[in-house]
């Protein structure tokens, strides 16, 4: 069973990653990627926007899903909305599992399917008050469809 | 039958949410965005271009072949964008 | 350049994650690895030993060839040597760069060929006082292998 | 000659480390290897098994073909198994 959270408030990765393993021995692994905010074009901030309630049906499925594909011991997914600055953590992954193929590629897996399969929603804020809604990338798409044909 | 708006198609509605009792001919999300689109210019707008709307229908992502009825939770946004 | 450490002192992996998006907005994600000490069988301790000055220069080559190979932004590989409990971390690969594939798969790179290719060996201490060197396993000769190709 | 011996190549010869100076017909690591098997019991079960072992000269792995001279510093080892 994954632990999902939307939240505006920043997360302790540390911490989460420490809860992964605590007080257990099977663990030989932990994964995890951390997607920070980048600071391109003079980018002021990100201003995230989610389906509150289908969203984290969303990422509770996906999850779900790589806990059926991989022999996960654990998984944490967690997910800011709000506004964000260029340097912060906008998403956080962690997998664990006894083996490390599992957690990496699990971890893969998850973050490639939360660009693709997750409804959130990106607007870039500039400096001088210009915005601008993030558009869906082929890539992105291109990168969650590997995981179908496997 | 309750609708709901994200994102840019939030912002071009004009509302995030609204509830709408629409015919009995209206039996799909296809059909759906067909009606939606005639209530006002503003709607009009939000669904020009079908392929960048997606929907939901009961937080679940649907088709335009997907059926809708009364009681329905219907949501329409962009491609997703998050992680 | 990457931060290569090889210690007996547990390591601060939210501290370490941190130092690599700290001060910049060039950061679009951080991928990394927690390997960590399983307690299969009754193992009671795990006892690394490492070959000084060698090991060191090892892991900073790997991850030369991982900076080359990939566009990061920061990579750190810390690995703890002497004795290590079930449950303790033992190594941490973290890798930065503005898109997460790079990331991510500099990250699996890193810890394939840390396996195989940086001079450690572990020796397990059981329940009782026996103790056993650990094997290398063909399987990890197989993970690094397939970078060779690609 | 600085002769390293590290995991249980260590534990079965007995010592982490020492000098030695072979002769000048001992020119690579696979010399080395047969000359130190030589030396005595200890060191002959260390070798027992060429393919469990490995060396690194100058800090470098090396296969049983690189040369060895006499201010090298040359180390025996099983496979790794760190990460």
């Amino acid at each position: 069973m994954a632990r999902v959270l939307v939240q505006e408030a920043a997360f302790d990765m540390g911490a989460e990653t420490a809860a992964l393993t605590a007080g257990r021995t099977d663990v030989g692994g932990v994964a995890s990627f951390l997607g920070v905010c980048r600071g391109d074009d003079g980018l002021a901030a990100m201003v995230l926007e989610h389906y509150p309630g289908m969203t984290e049906r969303a990422i509770a499925r996906i999850a779900e899903q790589a806990e059926a594909r991989w022999p996960l011991t654990g998984c944490t997914v967690i997910h800011r909305v709000g506004r964000i600055l260029p340097g912060e953590p906008i998403v956080l992954v962690l997998t664990a599992s006894a083996h490390r193929a599992a957690a990496l590629e699990a971890c893969a897996f998850l973050i490639d399917w939360l660009k693709t399969r997750a409804p959130f929603w990106k607007r870039e804020e500039f400096a001088g008050g210009t915005h601008r809604w993030v558009e869906a990338r082929a890539e992105d798409e291109a990168a969650a469809a590997r995981w179908a044909g496997a | 039958m309750r609708v709901l708006y994200f994102a840019w198609l939030r912002q071009k509605v004009g509302t995030a949410e609204e509830e709408v009792a629409p015919p009995a001919d209206v039996r799909d999300v296809g059909g759906l965005i067909r009606w939606l689109a005639a209530r006002s210019p503003a709607h009009a707008a939000a669904f020009a271009d079908p392929r960048q709307v997606r929907a939901a229908v009961n937080q679940d992502f649907a088709t335009p072949d997907h059926p809708v009825a009364a009681n329905d939770e219907v949501a329409f946004f962009p491609p997703v964008t998050g992680g």
